[in-house]
């Protein structure tokens, strides 16, 4: 059996011990299970076959799931699957591990839904046919729902309420298209495929108008789960009750589905609906970025700060990949794992102090410096990497992403990749550089900095028999990411670098499309100048603002 | 050609006279609360539909219509009783045969 | 003219008596039942629910054996190899739903005898004819899948729906249950009428009542400028009378009364059976319009078109409004028949075998769901609210994971068995260019994923009431291990769906062959 | 390179050739990787150790050491260096590369470009920094067990940074050091993080330092968009090329830079973290507010200013900026009360000065002011530092008086009023040259704004030697009185304690600093030698403006008949009135500080009894209320903006659209409700209704004419 195999299966095996096993091993299981998912990963890692491909590589036979329809269960990675997985496999046994002490009751059950979620994810990452992909993405849904449900806050069912209807909202909208694209592939090879290689390959020869309704239903899917601006709503209520395992995967993995879902199927699959919408689509990032650090600057939940900011973050992430330049591709990719890795550090950081304190309030908390200065080390190295500090990791993908967006306009001189974007909308996102210091520094200030304050309604400080600062097991979890956030912000060079092919052959067909674009406009530009129509002005203006 | 047009006169009327029994006992059905004559007008209902079978059948030259109006009769009996059960049982419980009384189950 | 048409009616079934043999055991089957029924024997009548199941499970394996799409070919069965697969596939959903009904029986009766306590009261003591009842429903969906005519259609039908009635009157002759059969009955009876009439107006149009001359009368009248207004019409008012079968719009407005006064197996039962032999009767009856070449007539497609949008909507909608478990069934069961109508309007071969698998997947969600709610119960009635689910998980957590199963594939979450179906009938109505119900399907699964979610949300997580009185246990066990059973089913078919699929292709490949 | 503009606004003077060399490749030099990597060392090392609690000085030990080990590695790269600027490539970071031409790479590798500007700024960086460093060891050892590590660990992050930000070879290195700084602020602003108001200030001095930061990096996205490249080596060959952009894109960059240069050292509107930045302890007040950090700018500038020359508007900008913030500091600094407080001012004013001489073409003035100001500064603010530390935190100059004669502060007094005659530029004093480089530049200049500027700036010296002589006459002369600050510990009578050997030999290094700091002057005064410091300027980016003002040196001394200045050469008119200014300066402090104190409280109480003028001086000690206008203007509204978005998103968002929505399905689920009545003719009435309304939408289709 590959490893392939082994990253999906061995979880779900897991999941089916735990629910039998005793109570007290439930947690050991999980742990076991999640840290040879990692080997196993390491292990596709170490053997993946061509770091200088773009193509899916394939890692297992294809099972022929479903002849009749073209379905296979064929795992395979390109590099960006790979990273993609491998930061879930990095983050699940973290989780796993900053759930010992919070998790108290009902152990069986939350490890199990756990390990169930880890393999609907692998799967979804693994995953080279596009109903398989979906099989992984939507079932997610299902452990997280109960992981918010059962363990979450006081607002539990209805923030899982809202998380499964509106993330299944957007779900249809991919699972419609999916089934459109593959009648529409049926009715002209008379074969159904679900190939992505092959869904992609033919979605690209379809008319730009058809390309423009199909771009528009595929993002609205994974809009949902990024989320997009006014999308939003659920994320921060599920991510504010969730338990700390469930949102350190929510904003670790889960929302990078949606990313990882623009980047392998909805861009790829209608460039030339990419392109119609990018502007749409950038100016609800830019739209998100602001908005969401201004919320961000008013909460007094710490957590639901971060759940804003994770908003902000992942716009900037996906106005990287409407730059339809390498640059700003390959920077949204390093930016979801960044993003993965420093929001889900925080995350566990504030469920150590959630354990500790029973409260995310920051006015009732604060210059927790002084009461556990490890813990704030952590808090603050996350943070400063969460605001893209240079040399910690979130700089590399935050940079990139606005230098993408940046140059990518017609004049951009990068004469292969040129953008519908520009300078206008990178000026605008890059003011989240700004706002983003500002809300977490303030949050910053509170938390850790400043007089010490601590909740003394309980009358004790340590009701969960944790110790006052972090133990060796809350360092273990911390450590790796810290030392992770570092490594990745200070030698990103291999990970770039392998991501590299696989970026150059998702945006392979934006090029040709975005100049044609590009000429058209200045071809009608140049047309109405010579004939001197009285819209000529006007057309030369939008012809101007387009570049 | 007279008998011809004696023929098709019949059977027109024949649909006529169908179409009326249907139409009366769909009207009777919904107008009427004693469940025992919205029953009859259940079979009234059936019996237009036997009775255009059998106009059918003449028109056709068919002798299935025929048929299955004996196997519609059949039935019908094998449904009256049922429904004579059912109304006794109805009528044990309530002491009446007003099918207003049962609207306990509702949004 | 006044020559007479051959009668060639009693020699053709005389010669498809050989397909029968399923149909024969369960008739046997039901009148051995009856009969252990009355025994004083408890053991005796203890045994009827096994029988039962093993005689329907008995059928399937005949069904599969005997086969012979040939002979039913021959005999001018319309969709020759349909009861292949249906007749087999009826029979295991059918034995779960058998299982169901284990624990329905006048428990503190049996207990009281079994104490000496009381004596046996035939009368009370209904298992045995209640058994035999289901047993002849069954029968007649099978009967359905072979009809060659419309006399067999009616009669099949027939044995389907008189059962059932009598089933929700006896089932648990309290208040709710009489009101909900005397609701299903006189309806059902108007529904009859109504498809009656459609059967003589088609007869009329075509001059026959054998569905391959009806076809064969319609395939001349379209060649000829289109089916007459006399055959729509007989089309389109049997296609009514038959949405009550498999409550469509406007034909379902009985559903959620029966389906909540009728005690929860029945309710199961009622959400099964009688859809089959609606869909199974729709599929014969437009059949000879050209239901899978896509050329039923335009009126008729359009019917079906407003119909499955109202029904899934309608249907979806009012679930969302219901605190009954067994109501919220009844929206359900609306609104997934609406879903098969998608298939049906869609109207190719294609989407006819996404209708077929999705009759199966959804059989196998309503046992798995049913079962594990029939688990728990209450004095003198189901437990019916959903607050009673709370806490299951604790008393039973096996039924609380077949429930969170069954509502999960009653939604469409992959992988489970749900999901295939709305994966087919999606892509075969995209497939067909039916992009607007396609629509309607999706954003209705959205909704639907609303009320399921109580069924999820409630066992897992909700804790009983503190002041309400407690459920009781369902003393049988047959309920949970159908339960189980199907709920597995839901996770492990899924890997088989390739099969299963092919499997469903062929029940409609032969027509084409025969054409 | 076209430099036509730039002539015409610098007198009469031609160009010399402003090409910067072609860099050559070196990795022999790798060794020099060690000056960024030993202070990246000894900060880890300092994290660790703050994180494990270790108790002792250790942490101040390794850090000086690594300092100290970094600053011998550029003493000796000094030496050894060959006379063009080289590159020293070290590592990969960031490099793509999609084709084969210009523009269709990305290069950001961790190299270092080392020219002569580099390794003078690191000398006088890693010099101070060890300096200052040793001082810390001292100063801060009351916080062995509290924050001493942490303190060290900033102190080397900072290093680290600055290092990257000088040496390093693109602009994204500089980025990282950049930002790096800004973090080593944060910390070492914050140190004392129990109190509220550190923390605002650490907040404060990041947020407005990363607006900066803002501009910076869309500059260096614009710099790759007009020239393909982010590499000194390649830009500055390249930079006079026509760009690939239109000319709207080249024009900006140099404002895009500015704005990073103006955040970092505090200039225009974005001066206002810095004074606040004193809350930190004072060796980071000197090291990082004073002498090194907040020359970036500086530096940033004179780096890129290759790419500011193609834009001579920016360059008048930059003046301007400078000129005015020098002025406008200066007018705060009167009326402050805190010690540290005037050195901030005085160090924002010092740093316009800077500017003032960057954007009129003297980059060698700016840099050889850089150089004195990081001496003179650091050495005032170690002796306020010594003050503080024996005075229990007490800087306020109304509540000590007469420090000189207190034994133990003989030696910091005298060091501190060396410090404030170099500020005020008395004569002869190292900063006396270095600013009139600057402003002769200006007074010497053709264009009227210039002369302006020039004129501002002498103006502005004169303020300057009066508000540092009112600290020093008042704090360290006069009668002895004093009062502890709040960090009193000791119960009892205070007494002040006086520094030990490593803040005395700190204090005493620095100043012979200072002292030798204007030695380059001398030597081209009187030994007729080149300007050692505009020596270092030659060959490096920053050549253009030494060129130009290596012409107007010569200009100057050889007085020519033109560009003359109150009948003088303007050097010498400028040496003039800087000193009559400097001179009457300090005699206004001597008179109203030491020779009649009470003076300047009656005269502070005319000036408010006069109608019209009567709120200046109150406005003044409130820094002319400027945080309170951006407050008002900035953070308010945006801090409102943010509760109006929140209502918006929780209220009408979610709870109104997305929760409306929601229901919508079951509210229209509602409609339908009456036809479920439970009456069994009613169900059949809306059956056959149903079927009839059926029934007619159909017929009304096909009547119609189809489906």
């Amino acid at each position: 059996m590959s490893a392939a195999w082994i990253t999906i299966l061995l979880p779900l095996l897991a999941a089916a011990v735990i629910a039998f096993a005793p109570s007290k091993m439930a947690k050991w299981i999980a742990l076991a299970a999640t840290g040879v998912v990692l080997a196993a990963t390491l292990r596709l890692v170490v053997g993946f076959h061509d770091w200088g491909s773009g193509d899916f590589q394939s890692e297992s036979e294809a099972l022929r799931f479903l002849p009749e329809f073209g379905i296979s269960l064929s795992l395979g990675y390109d590099s960006v699957a790979l990273v993609m997985a491998l930061l879930n496999a990095v983050l699940m046994p973290l989780c796993v591990l900053g759930s010992f002490s919070a998790i108290k009751d009902r152990q069986r059950e939350y490890y199990a839904w756990f390990m169930v979620l880890h393999a609907s994810l692998m799967l979804a990452f693994a995953s080279r046919d596009a109903i398989t992909f979906y099989v992984g993405y939507e079932f997610t849904l299902v452990p997280m729902v109960f992981l918010i449900a059962i363990w979450g806050g006081p607002e539990r069912r209805a923030a899982a309420t809202k998380y499964f209807l509106f993330t299944f909202f957007g779900s249809i909208f991919l699972l419609g298209s999916l089934l459109w694209l593959g009648a529409q592939m049926r009715e002209s090879t008379g074969v159904w495929n679900f190939d992505l290689d092959a869904m992609i390959a033919y979605s690209q020869q379809l008319p730009a108008d058809t390309q423009w309704w199909l771009f528009l239903f595929l993002g609205l899917g994974f809009a949902v789960k990024v989320p997009i601006f006014q999308l939003h709503t659920w994320l921060p209520l599920a991510h504010d009750q969730a338990p700390t395992g469930g949102s350190v995967i929510l904003a670790g993995t889960l929302l990078k589905l949606g990313t990882y879902g623009l980047f392998r199927i909805a861009l790829p699959a209608a460039p030339e609906g990419a392109v119609a919408l990018a502007p749409l689509w950038a100016i609800l990032c830019i739209c998100a970025i602001v908005y969401a650090s201004l919320i961000c600057w008013v909460q007094r939940d710490v957590k639901r700060l971060v759940a804003y900011s994770s908003i902000g973050h992942l716009a900037l992430c996906v106005l990287g990949l409407f730059a339809f330049n390498i640059i700003g591709a390959e920077g949204a990719v390093y930016y979801m794992v960044n993003h993965g890795l420093s929001t889900g550090a925080m995350f566990l950081c504030i469920g150590m102090i959630y354990e500790r304190y029973h409260t995310k309030d920051m006015e009732r908390l604060g210059g927790l410096a002084r009461r556990m200065p490890v813990w704030a080390f952590f808090f603050g190295l996350f943070t400063f990497a969460s605001l893209g500090l240079p040399g910690l990791n979130g700089f590399v993908g935050e940079f990139l992403c606005l230098m993408g967006t940046f140059i990518a306009d017609a004049k951009s001189g990068v004469d292969n990749y040129p953008g519908v974007l520009g300078p206008n909308y990178a000026f605008i996102a890059a003011s989240g550089l700004v706002l983003a210091a500002m809300y977490l520094l303030i949050m910053l200030g509170k938390m850790i900095w400043g007089p010490l304050r601590e909740p003394h309604d309980d009358g004790h400080h340590q009701p969960s028999g944790l110790s006052v600062d972090l133990n060796w097991r809350e360092i273990g979890i911390l450590t790796p990411l810290a030392v992770l956030c570092l490594w990745l912000g200070l030698a990103p060079g291999f990970v770039l670098e392998s991501l590299e092919p696989a970026c150059t052959r998702m945006l392979a067909p934006f090029p040709a499309i975005v100049q044609a674009q590009h000429d058209a406009v200045a071809a009608a530009a140049a047309e109405a100048v010579a004939s001197d129509t009285p819209a000529a002005e006007l057309i030369i203006t939008t012809a101007e603002a387009s570049r | 050609m007279s008998a011809l047009t004696a023929d098709a006169a019949l059977i027109r009327l024949a649909l006529v006279i169908a179409a009326l029994l249907f139409s009366i006992g769909i009207a009777g059905f919904l107008s009427r609360r004693n469940m025992i004559v919205m029953f009859l007008c259940t079979e009234l209902m059936f019996q237009g539909a036997a009775l255009a079978l059998i106009a059918f059948g003449k028109m056709h030259g068919d002798l299935s219509g025929q048929v299955f109006t004996i196997f519609i009769l059949t039935v019908a009996a094998a449904e009256a009783a049922l429904a004579l059960g059912l109304v006794i049982l109805l009528y044990r419980r309530r002491e009446t045969l007003n099918s207003e009384v049962w609207s306990e189950l509702k949004e | 003219m006044t020559m007479l048409a051959p009668i060639t009616l009693a020699s053709s079934m005389a010669d498809r008596v050989g397909l029968l043999w399923p149909e024969l055991l369960l008739l046997i089957a039901a009148m051995v039942v009856a009969l252990m029924g009355l025994s004083k024997d408890r053991t005796i009548r203890g045994a009827v629910g096994p029988v039962s199941i093993l005689a329907v499970l008995a059928s399937g394996v005949l069904a599969l054996v005997t086969g012979g799409a040939e002979a039913a070919a021959a005999a001018g069965v319309p969709f020759p190899a349909l009861a292949q697969w249906l007749k087999p596939m009826v029979a295991l959903i059918a034995a779960g739903l058998m299982a169901v009904q284990g624990g329905f029986v006048d428990q503190a009766l049996e207990a009281a005898i079994g104490r000496n306590a009381a004596a046996f009261n035939p009368l009370r003591a209904i298992r045995g004819e209640f058994h035999a009842f289901a047993l002849f429903s069954i029968a007649g969906v099978m009967l359905l899948t072979t009809a060659t005519d419309l006399i067999w259609l009616f009669l099949a039908l027939e044995l389907v729906s008189l059962p059932t009635y009598v089933m929700v009157a006896i089932g648990r002759s309290d208040r709710p249950g009489l009101e909900a059969a005397v609701k299903y009955f006189f309806l059902g009876a108007m529904a009859t009428a109504v498809m009656l009439m459609g059967f003589a107006l088609l007869y009329g149009a075509t001059g026959s009542l054998q569905f391959d001359l009806i076809r064969n009368a319609f395939g001349a009248q379209a060649a000829s400028g289109g089916i007459a207004l006399l055959g729509v019409g007989g089309l389109m008012l049997t296609a009514i009378g038959l949405f009550f079968k498999i409550t469509a719009v406007p034909m379902h407005f009985y559903a959620p009364d029966v389906y909540e006064g009728a005690p929860l197996p029945v309710t199961a039962v009622l959400s099964f059976i009688p859809k089959v032999a609606g869909f199974v009767g729709l599929i014969l009856v437009l059949g000879t319009a050209g239901l899978t070449s896509g050329e039923l007539p335009k009126p008729i497609i359009a019917l079906l078109w407003m119909a499955a949008i109202l029904t899934m909507s309608l249907g979806n909608m009012g679930a969302l409004l219901q605190h009954s478990m067994k109501r919220t069934m009844a929206y359900s069961s609306i609104a997934h028949s609406g879903y098969m109508l998608v298939a049906l309007a869609a109207g190719t071969t294609d989407a006819l075998d996404a209708l077929l698998f999705y009759l199966f997947a959804y059989g196998v969600t309503t046992v798995a769901t049913f079962g594990g709610l029939a688990v728990i119960q209450r004095a003198g009635g189901d437990a019916d609210r959903f607050e009673d689910l709370a806490g299951l998980r604790r008393t039973n957590p096996w039924a609380t994971s077949m429930i969170v199963l069954g509502a999960l594939s009653f939604t469409g979450i992959p992988p489970l068995l749900g999901f295939f179906g709305k994966f087919w009938i999606l892509t075969s109505a995209f497939e067909a260019g039916q992009v607007a119900l396609c629509i309607f399907l999706v954003v209705n699964s959205l909704v639907s994923a609303r009320y399921y979610l109580r069924f999820m949300a409630t066992p897992v997580i909700a804790e009983p009431d503190s002041n309400a009185t407690p459920t009781e246990r369902n003393p049988s066990r047959a309920p949970v291990l159908a339960s189980v059973v199907f709920g597995l089913a839901l996770l492990i078919l899924p890997c088989f769906t390739g099969s299963i699929f092919g499997w469903v292709q062929q029940a409609t490949d032969a027509p084409a062959k025969a054409q | 390179m076209t430099l036509s503009p730039i002539t015409s606004m610098l007198p009469g003077t031609m160009l010399a050739s402003s090409d910067v060399p072609a860099a050559t490749i070196a990795p022999e030099f790798a060794w020099l990787g060690w000056a960024l990597a030993l202070p990246a060392i000894s900060a880890l090392a300092c994290t660790l150790m703050a994180l494990c609690k270790v108790k002792g000085k250790l942490p101040g030990w390794l850090t000086v050491a690594s300092l100290g080990t970094c600053f011998v590695l550029i003493l000796k790269a000094y030496q050894s260096m060959p006379e063009g600027p080289i590159v020293v490539p070290l590592a990969e970071w960031m490099s793509f590369s999609w084709g084969p031409s210009d523009f269709h790479s990305l290069q950001a590798a961790l190299e270092l470009y080392i020219d002569r500007l580099t390794i003078f700024w690191m000398l006088f960086v890693s010099g101070l920094g060890t300096l200052i460093a040793l001082y810390a060891t001292e100063y801060m050892e009351h916080d062995v067990k509290a924050g001493y590590a942490r303190f060290f660990a900033g102190v080397s992050i900072f290093l680290f940074a600055m290092t990257a930000l000088v040496m390093g070879g693109n602009l994204l290195l500089l980025y990282l050091g950049w930002e790096g700084v800004g973090l080593a602020s944060y910390m070492l602003i914050g140190y004392f993080f129990t109190r509220p108001s550190a923390v605002a200030a650490a907040k404060k001095a990041f947020i407005v330092n990363r607006i900066g930061d803002l501009g910076l990096a869309l500059g260096i996205f614009l710099t790759w968009r007009c020239y393909g490249t982010i590499e000194y080596s390649e830009l500055f060959q390249i930079a006079g090329n026509p760009p690939r952009d239109g000319p709207w894109e080249e024009a900006l960059i140099p404002y895009l830079l500015m704005l990073g240069a103006f955040g970092k050292s505090a200039q225009g509107p974005l001066y206002v973290w810095l004074p606040d930045a004193m809350e930190g302890p004072t060796p980071v007040s000197a090291l990082i507010h004073a002498a090194t950090m907040v020359t970036a700018g500086v530096f940033l500038i004179a780096r890129c200013y290759p790419l500011f020359l193609l834009q001579p508007d920016a360059l008048t900008v930059v003046a301007w900026i400078g000129g005015l913030t020098a002025f406008w500091a200066a007018t705060i600094g009167m009326a402050q009360y805190d010690m540290k407080r005037v050195w901030a001012y005085s160090t924002i004013s010092q740093l316009g000065y800077m500017f003032l001489g960057l954007g009129l073409g003297t980059t060698f003035g700016a840099c050889f002011h850089t150089f004195t100001h990081a001496f003179f500064k650091a050495c005032l603010f170690l002796t306020a530092g010594a003050v503080m530390h024996g005075f229990a935190g007490q800087l306020d100059i109304r509540k000590l008086s007469g420090l000189s004669k207190i034994p133990g502060f003989r030696m910091v007094s005298w060091f501190a009023l060396l410090g404030a005659l170099w500020l005020a530029a008395f004569p002869f004093s190292a900063a006396f040259f270095s600013k009139d480089e600057i402003l002769s530049a200006g007074v010497g200049s053709d264009r009227a704004d210039f002369q302006f500027l020039g004129w501002l700036g002498l103006f502005t010296a004169g303020l300057t030697a009066y508000y540092t002589f009112r600290v020093w006459f008042r704090a360290f002369a006069g009668p002895v009185h004093f009062e502890p600050g709040e960090e009193v510990h000791a119960h009892g009578e205070f007494h002040p304690h006086s520094p030990r050997w490593a803040m005395k030999l700190s204090i005493a290094i620095i100043g012979i600093g200072a002292v030798l700091a204007g030695y380059p002057a001398y030597e081209a005064m009187f030994l007729h030698k080149e300007n050692w410091v505009q020596w270092m300027m030659a060959g490096s980016t920053a050549v253009g403006g030494a060129g130009v003002v290596e012409q107007a040196a010569d200009h100057a001394a050889e007085a020519s008949s033109g560009h003359q200045v109150l009948g003088m050469s303007a050097h010498a008119a400028t040496s003039v009135a800087g000193s009559i200014f400097g001179i009457g300066g300090i005699l206004i402090a001597l008179y109203l500080h030491l020779i009649r104190r009470s003076a300047a409280d009656s005269l502070r109480r005319a000036i408010q009894a006069t109608p019209l003028i009567g709120w200046i001086p109150g406005a003044a000690e409130n820094k002319w209320y400027v945080d309170e206008i951006y407050n008002a203007v900035f953070c308010v509204p945006l801090w409102v903006t943010g509760h109006v978005l929140h209502f918006i998103d929780k209220h009408i968002l979610d709870a109104g659209v997305v929760d409306g929505i929601g229901s919508s399905p079951s509210l229209v689920g509602r409609v339908f409700r009456p036809l479920y009545g439970g009456v069994l003719q009613s169900y059949a009435v809306t059956m056959a209704g149903g079927v009839g309304l059926i029934l007619a939408w159909l017929a009304y289709t096909w009547l119609r004419g189809g489906f």
